[in-house]
């Protein structure tokens, strides 16, 4: 499952698409909207993602394809906000379930490497008094 | 030849605006077409041809949606 | 935090534990009670988990202080369930807080692989006809 | 001397209870206690004094609290 939303990330129903009887391994990496910058001393007081949602959506599924080839048996679910998000919010919820952990991790780290390398969103950094977009490669 | 372009975030704000028709020369690739609508262009970008990523080199066609992809934030 | 507890296993309030303004990446394990048999091709229709409560806590608390301390800034919870499950019930949830991703991979992954290896915890798998006591380290 | 020794999960169920004092000889160490109280102890175990692990040849004290600790299952 993959998506794209401006509604808050429910992280709970996010897991429950990835269970399974025979999945004993259950890995949810949540990226949470935080207060340090990622350049500069500004505290960030809020966050502003953009994307190009067609392609976003189109890039998921492909790494979603990509992955659940490579990885047989592998459930996995991918979900980004969008829109303006205040702190201690949930962004973006990458979960995996398998039958074992070693492959969650894998799978895991896999997915989250390529959404931040290949999905077309954009982050704005929102300060007291200001803004700048940011992005993944400082 | 005439393609759809699309702009986001930062280069969204500088053209000052999210998308448009632009006329271009014939066998134009993704690059010119960069050079061309977003000097000086000195910010590194990716490229999409309706919604694929292509390599700078791409010729464009009559018609194709193109995106500049600027440094991703994603994640 | 860490805890052992025969009651159902809330994965929200584990995960709110970690949560820090600074903290850009929540990851959570679960391992989760499944069909699958560690040998043998009976069904598991149940699970029954024993510890030697005192010491699997104190090891617990070692296994804390030791990731604590290698990393920094770090924020760990570890919860694990004893007693009768169902399949599809949580047995444990590690769950880390810390600045950036690759900070919460390697944790996650010290911290389960460590419990796995040192905590004084059994499993017992039910079948329908019988039962077996099962490790890790078949 | 005397020890405590807690038995767990195949042990308990083997032992039929879940501790006991024991009576052992002055100077035994864990593994002769393993040795002693759970023959003929194919099963490959680690030992905890006052829950804390050991190696077997660490010596018992009296008023000891000794475990064995069967193959573990947690997580």
């Amino acid at each position: 499952m993959v998506a794209l939303t401006a509604l808050p990330l429910h992280v709970p129903a996010i897991e429950a698409t990835v269970a399974a009887p025979q999945n004993g391994a259950v890995l949810t990496f949540v990226g949470v909207a935080r207060c340090t910058p990622a350049f500069g001393e500004r505290p960030v007081v809020g966050l502003d993602y953009e994307a190009y949602a067609p392609m976003a959506l189109a890039e998921l599924l492909r790494i979603h394809t990509e992955l659940c080839t490579r990885w047989p048996g592998l459930r996995l679910a991918m979900v980004h906000r969008i829109g303006a998000l205040t702190l201690g919010e949930p962004v973006v919820v990458v979960c995996v379930g398998t039958p074992h952990r070693a492959l969650a991790y894998d799978a895991s780290r896999a997915a989250i490497e390529e959404l931040k390398a290949r999905v077309p969103i954009w982050k704005k950094e929102i300060y007291a008094d200001g803004s700048a977009w940011t992005s993944n490669r400082p | 030849m005439r393609v759809l372009v699309r702009y986001f975030a930062v280069l969204r704000e500088r053209r000052g605006k999210s998308e448009g028709w632009e006329e271009l020369p014939e066998g134009s690739t993704v690059k010119d077409a960069y050079a061309l609508l977003c000097p000086p262009a000195q910010l590194p970008v990716g490229y999409a041809i309706n919604q694929d990523y292509v390599a700078g080199a791409t010729e464009l066609k009559e018609g194709d949606e193109l995106v500049f992809l600027p440094p991703l934030g994603g994640g």
